[in-house]
């Protein structure tokens, strides 16, 4: 008795220690924006909608979230696509230095993140064609993402009890129906997990974007975010925090959204 | 016409592990067959290897008089049940009793109407809309046999398909099982390592031991008369009973004690011959008085079988046991005297049964 | 031999099929059709990430710069800027933070608490679990922009959130205390990660057999390492592997602190992104990073002997 | 090399392609009618978004518009920008190392070397042709700006402005210490005294001159070099560098004495948001003296649009010359010192039309659209005296700079390796910040410096 009780109390400190942990930081953002004139310190606002109307009328906000989303989107896609299709083959065939390879690749994806890749990356991009275009920005982005999702999914993979997949094969299914009907579904929340990873990394990338997009009515929130400073390089945080709350929105309305409809659980219960 | 025919049928892994040595292997249309074996017998992927699930690197399988060998696991008309049922977690219980249909393209008002009837049939028709993580194991399990049902294969493949239940549950799914194979007819092969099981459902079995078939017959033949003290040792709940023993004339000399030749051996021995006396403790008369030709020592063990004992007796220094029905129960160390039945002792001789 | 008690029926009429080969994986994917699957990305990954990975490791053998003359005619330096990192306190100052960094916030920060996070919301279900995972992924999936807004007015001196909460106005934590404070950060912010991970990853552990360990009388420890620890250590792998990988080559910290004070807090991607982008020395940036690609080489090596040696 | 086959490789494959976008101009072929793009690290709604704006509403009609007149069709487009400096310069010297970029193109004047040197930018007369130099704008530059725009004698842009530094100090809290208001220090030592006074009359931070890394280039252009040249120095001078030379001892002894002696706050220093911090400090009437550039005023304690507004500004923010370290100390002999900088437009070498986007360049820089560009309180310091004279009646303080302390100012070895040369000098002001003695600070500059310019042959003893 003692000791559930002692374990709840433990339990339910925790849990409000984290939760202070996680939410604390928050809570400028969720009042500065409608400060009229906001510091650092998270003050009472005086619930101006002000900051929100500058923000409204001008003239790259708004358009540069969908740019964000287009990019986003696009690159979670194929990151998915691609990854999962991948993993699944790596997965389940012997491919002799598959393990190496894939290591291989992920050291060389940390590179390829790095400030230092960005000349490579600039003249590949002018080289290929791929400059100032949305699709081309994705394929990039998308080529330095592939490596971690397939590490990453091909773990749920290797966990996926191969029986299923037997199963549906005695049945009659082709690989791909297999990957469609079964493998996809069942590691879903793997999936979904790459998903918003991708999403976010995308979200937040500031410098591919910068360098590789030069119209200004393509570019993603990151960049605009930066313009929001003065000459001086001063942070306008009246707009800053504004923008940067409507800049958070669209990503935790993505995730609302993925986990909702693919869960980021296993299913479950099956005893083995 | 779905006999199972495996001729030669030999795999080898990779590594150079030889799981299936020539085999030779006939089910008869409409055959309950059960695969017997221990653990790494090469049992399952025998199975496998019918299955289509493993290539074989030797000899063919053909199915339904089909040399299906070189086919792809779907293309074989063969339907399986796996140890852990492998119904999908994310579709209901309809959805997966119907999934060989939608393969099939069977158009979907179709298939589920085909998953209702036999689900129905299955006694499953409140659960249809449950998700398999909602069901019980034996739940679970008539959805897996629902969905082999559903494809009206010309074979069945169940692998352990009573393993994953406790005991309680499983003696019922035996009967069910059996049952609903009867019902329907269907050549079906299961992997079994439990000899009870293998005993009380199939029509005929093979035991199986390293990549070898030791022997092939009814639960009858293979219990009453093991090929070999292999299959002696593993068939029959309580462990036959395998005793040295020396011919000496026409008796057979067995912890001191003197036994007549069984009735399958006469003629076949040897004078001083050493071979194996083999008899089941259920093939034992007991008796509390002195009787002859029995082996006679002092009751070391009792144990309750239900509706009958298992007396184990101390015969110089051997232990010899016999099952003793209910009431005639010896007292712990009385001395007792067990009379093989001489149409069912067996003797062994280099492991193999010595018979004409 | 098999002894055939009860010899079955005479053989059927057999039709013979060529004996064709096919796979044997779980899927009857077969190389081929393998190989196709894993095409796609592949190509990707060597137009994109590859080739351009490799071009910066050449860089790095170069003194090449953003602008100047060393723009116009970069030179092959061979090892020189190498030599020169290794030569420059610098350099192993700043490594050693990021190990500090690494292992400060990645391997204990956040490892521990996502699992900590996904151990005790493993069997609940509500509102709680969702408040608490949706916080936690929040902070992970908002912009590095954005977020180090957050921090600092969190972490300011004067009006500072915290120094207000514990009511030690003035304390300059991004000054005195610069590790910690990035350590603290990437905590929060990386957390949501190894949660994800492991929440999936403990979904996989099959209650069946902490059911018997918990009724075999076994601790929670216990459990964990008897129960759980075998069933997700491919995962831990994974985790382990990533997270020290990216927080090896995050550069949020620059945005925290930009370094300092006085380099306190310039870990190894600051580092590079200042030689690099702020004084455009592009050929010793591309060495550097080459050197990071080197520490990471290790350190997943390391991890894997640890994780895969008692399989 | 490889590097340079690739890049040609890059550029032949951007333009066979026709793919060089919106970077680069793509009419001409054929037809009269000509694009051309304009870029500036100045977007709408954003930063210098004064400035966008006026090319976007005023500079690119009135372009076309001169230019229809005289029977040509150009149209030309805005490429806005807005990142910080480094990014900003990081971006554009891709796009020019791949024959890419806007054919009008706006830098900092501390980069024309390594520019040039990189041959990202080419001598307007050898681009464009004799105009060039014929321009009739230059008359009205005077000599020093022209500066800005020249490097190894040849003028490789036209400058877009310039700007100075002063010392700010908040006439309130100067009252209540019982200094004038109308202070002018004549010596380092009177700033001192100021500053002490401030302190025993509780002023936080009575004094703060940007100090350490985290500022940047903000630390070496309003402090290191002001006070450098306060005490008879250059960071470089004939080629040579600047070591561990007396001014450079007396300039950071001032910072020890300013930070260890408890007259400025060094934490405020170290912060990676400091800089930002100072200007809310100052508009909180926390700090006393700041040494700034025009653009605090213009920009920081701006009343009406600020991002540290102060709305008594013109009443309370006082300004006055950086004194020399004693009068007559200073270079030239000089009793007082400034430092100034300024941006440069020019005409990218990669450009299809070196003529038009010339014309477009010069025509951003008449007296009208200068004019143009200023008005409606965006007053800063243009190039043009005829422009000045008119424009910044209104302005005592950029009328102050303008007429005093740009006489006396100085700037920055337009060279590629200054900006690691400053950064040396930034670390070396954040250790005296940190307690290490001046000399030894110096010392240790002295050392890094001859790694970066390749050895004391290139250092003046």
């Amino acid at each position: 008795m003692t000791r559930t009780w002692a374990g709840r109390i433990g339990f339910y400190t925790l849990i409000a220690v984290l939760l202070a942990f996680f939410t604390i930081p928050l809570l400028w953002l969720a009042a500065a924006p409608f400060t009229s004139d906001p510091t650092y310190e998270v003050r009472m606002p005086d619930f101006t909608f002000e900051n929100f109307q500058t923000i409204i009328e001008h003239p790259y906000a708004l358009g540069s979230l969908v740019n964000s989303l287009i990019l986003a989107i696009g690159t979670a896609l194929l990151v998915v696509v691609l990854s999962a299709l991948a993993a699944y083959a790596l997965s389940r065939v012997r491919i002799p230095g598959r393990d190496a390879l894939l290591y291989a690749l992920l050291l060389l994806s940390s590179i390829i993140t790095g400030t230092a890749a960005m000349v490579p990356l600039f003249q590949l991009a002018i080289e290929l064609g791929l400059i100032d275009s949305h699709t081309g920005l994705i394929l990039i982005l998308t080529g330095g993402l592939l490596p971690a999702a397939i590490f990453m999914i091909k773990d749920f993979m290797d966990a996926t009890p191969k029986s299923y997949e037997e199963s549906a094969r005695v049945f009659g299914a082709s690989p791909l129906q297999i990957v469609r009907h079964v493998v996809t579904p069942v590691v879903r929340p793997g999936l979904a997990t790459i998903a918003v990873w991708t999403i976010a990394n995308v979200w937040g990338n500031f410098l591919m974007p910068f360098l590789l997009l030069s119209d200004v009515e393509k570019q993603p929130a990151a960049v605009i975010m930066y313009t929001l400073y003065t000459e001086g390089g001063q942070a306008n945080l009246r707009v800053l925090s504004t923008f940067g709350l409507l800049y958070s929105v669209p990503v935790v309305l993505m995730y609302l959204f993925v986990s909702k409809k693919y869960g980021f659980r296993f299913h479950g219960g099956i005893k083995r | 016409m779905a006999a199972i025919e495996l001729r030669g049928l030999t795999k080898v892994y990779p590594g150079g592990v030889k799981a299936l040595d020539s085999l030779d292997l006939t089910v008869p249309d409409g055959e309950f067959f059960a695969l017997l074996g221990p653990s790494g017998c090469g049992k399952t992927t025998l199975l496998r290897t019918i299955a289509g699930l493993e290539t074989a690197t030797g000899g063919a399988v053909v199915i339904g008089g089909r040399d299906v060998t070189g086919v792809q696991p779907g293309g074989r008309d063969i339907a399986m049940v796996f140890q852990d049922y492998a119904l999908f977690p994310h579709m209901d219980v309809s959805d997966n009793i119907a999934y060989p249909l939608r393969i099939k393209k069977v158009p979907k008002a179709a298939r589920h109407a085909k998953a209702a009837e036999v689900g129905a049939r299955l006694g499953l028709e409140q659960l249809m809309d449950r998700r398999p993580g909602q069901l019980s194991g034996g739940q679970q399990q008539r959805v897996a046999l629902a969905r082999v049902m559903a494809t009206q294969a010309q074979a069945f493949l169940f692998d352990e398909p009573l393993s994953n239940l406790d005991a309680r549950l499983r003696l019922e799914a035996r009967t069910f099982l059996k049952k609903l194979q009867r019902e329907l007819g269907v050549t079906t092969v299961f992997v079994t390592h439990d000899q009870a099981e293998a005993l009380a459902m199939a029509d005929r079995m093979a035991v199986m031991e390293a990549g070898h078939i030791r022997q092939i017959g009814t639960p009858a033949e293979v219990f009453q008369r093991p090929a070999n003290t292999f299959v002696a040792a593993f068939i029959g709940s309580t462990p036959m009973n395998l005793l040295d023993a020396v011919v000496r004339g026409d008796t057979l000399e067995v912890a001191g004690c003197k036994l007549p030749v069984p009735a399958s051996a006469e003629g076949l021995l040897t004078e001083g011959e050493k071979l194996v006396y083999g008899v089941r403790p259920e093939y034992m008369t007991y008796s509390a008085q002195p009787v002859d030709g029995s082996l006679t020592g002092g009751v070391v063990i009792l144990e309750n079988l239900g509706a009958s004992h298992l007396v184990t007796l101390d015969v110089a220094g051997v232990l010899v046991q016999a099952v003793v029905p209910e009431g005639h129960e010896p007292a712990l160390g009385e001395q007792g005297y067990a009379v093989p039945r001489g149409d069912r002792a067996l003797v062994y001789r280099d492991g193999e049964l010595v018979t004409a | 031999m098999a002894q055939v008690t009860s010899p079955p029926k005479p053989a059927e009429v057999v039709s013979p099929a060529p004996a064709r080969r096919y796979s044997s994986d779980a899927a009857g994917l077969g190389r081929l059709r393998a190989g196709a699957f894993v095409a796609p990305a592949l190509a990707l990954i060597a137009v994109f990430l590859v080739f351009p990975a490799l071009w910066v490791i050449y860089l790095g053998l170069t003194n090449y710069r953003l602008t100047g003359a060393a723009a116009a005619e970069p030179q092959f330096v061979g090892l020189d800027n190498f030599v020169k990192a290794v030569t420059d306190p610098e350099f192993w100052d700043s490594t050693w933070l990021t190990f500090q960094f690494v292992l400060g916030s990645a391997v204990i920060g956040q490892v521990v608490l996502g699992f900590t996070l996904a151990w005790m919301l493993k069997d609940r279900r509500g509102t709680l679990k969702s408040v608490v995972e949706g916080l936690v992924i929040l902070a992970w999936i908002l912009p590095s922009a954005v977020v180090s807004f957050l921090w600092v007015a969190l972490l300011d001196r004067d009006a500072g959130t915290l120094n207000a909460l514990l009511g030690i106005p003035g304390f300059a934590w991004l000054l005195d205390h610069p590790m910690l404070s990035i350590i603290i950060f990437n905590t929060w912010r990386g957390t949501a990660f190894s949660m994800m991970l492991y929440g999936a990853a403990l979904g996989n552990v099959p209650p069946s057999h902490l059911e018997s360990a918990r009724l075999a009388g076994a601790s929670g420890w216990q459990q964990l390492r008897d129960v759980v620890f075998p069933h997700i250590r491919g995962h831990i792998l994974t985790n382990l592997l990533l997270i020290s990988l990216w927080t090896f080559n995050d550069f949020s910290p620059f945005l925290l602190t930009a370094g300092g004070p006085d380099g306190k807090s310039e870990v190894l991607a600051v580092h590079v992104y200042k030689v690099a982008l702020q004084n455009g020395d592009l050929g010793y940036g591309a060495a550097i990073s080459t050197v990071i690609l080197l520490i990471n080489l290790v350190v997943a090596v390391f991890y894997l002997r640890l994780l895969r040696s008692k399989k | 090399m490889v590097l340079r086959k690739r890049s040609v490789v890059a550029v032949l494959a951007a333009s066979a392609l026709g793919l060089a976008g919106c970077g680069q101009s793509s009419g001409g072929g054929g037809g009269d009618a000509i694009e051309l793009t304009i870029s500036q690290n100045a977007i709408a709604g954003g930063k210098n978004a004064a400035a966008a704006d006026h090319i976007a509403n005023w500079v690119i009609p009135k372009f076309e518009e001169a230019q229809k007149a005289k029977g040509k069709d150009v149209t030309v487009k805005f490429v806005p920008s807005g990142v910080d400096d480094e990014q900003y310069k990081t971006k554009l010297s891709l796009d020019l190392k791949s024959g890419k970029g806007a054919d009008v193109i706006d830098i900092d004047g501390i980069w024309a070397g390594e520019f040039a040197e990189a041959g990202y930018i080419k001598p307007l007369a050898e681009l464009v042709g004799p105009e060039a130099d014929s321009w009739d704008g230059w008359q009205q530059i005077p000599e020093a700006v022209q500066g800005l725009a020249t490097f190894e004698g040849k003028k490789y842009a036209l400058p877009v402005g310039t700007d100075g530094r002063v010392l700010y100090f908040n006439k309130t809290l100067f009252t209540k210490a019982g200094l004038p208001a109308d202070w002018q220090p004549a010596s380092w030592q009177e700033i001192l005294d100021a500053a002490a006074k401030l302190k025993s009359s509780g002023v936080p931070v009575p004094i703060q001159i940007n100090a350490g890394t985290a500022m940047g280039e903000a630390t070496t252009m309003q402090g290191v070099l002001p006070l450098l040249a306060g005490a008879g120095g250059e960071v470089q001078k004939d080629g040579k560098w600047t070591g561990a030379s007396q001014p450079l001892k007396d300039t950071l002894g001032l910072y020890q004495k300013i930070y260890g002696g408890g007259l400025g706050d060094p934490k405020l220093q170290q912060e990676a948001k400091g800089r930002d911090k100072s200007f809310q400090q100052f508009a909180e009437g926390k700090i006393g003296i700041l040494l700034e550039g025009d653009y605090f005023w213009r920009g920081v304690v701006n009343p009406k649009d600020g991002v540290a507004k102060m709305d008594d500004r013109d009443q309370v923010v006082g300004y006055a010359k950086i004194p020399a370290i004693e009068p007559g100390k200073g270079i030239r002999g000089q009793d007082f010192v400034s430092m100034s900088g300024g941006a440069l437009r020019t005409v990218n070498p990669n450009t299809k039309h070196p003529k038009e986007a010339f014309e477009l360049l010069a025509f951003t820089l008449s007296a009208d659209a200068l004019k143009e560009e200023t008005k409606d309180g965006n007053v800063r310091i243009t190039p043009r005296s005829d422009v000045n004279k008119e424009i910044l009646a209104g302005e005592p303080l950029l009328t102050y700079i303008s007429e005093q302390v740009l006489p006396l100012t100085a700037y920055r070895p337009p060279v590629a390796l200054y900006p690691q040369v400053s950064v040396a000098l930034q670390e070396a002001t954040a250790a005296v910040a940190g307690g290490t003695p001046a000399d030894q600070a110096a010392a240790d500059y002295q050392k890094k410096l001859e790694g970066l310019v390749g050895g004391a042959g290139n250092i003046a003893s």
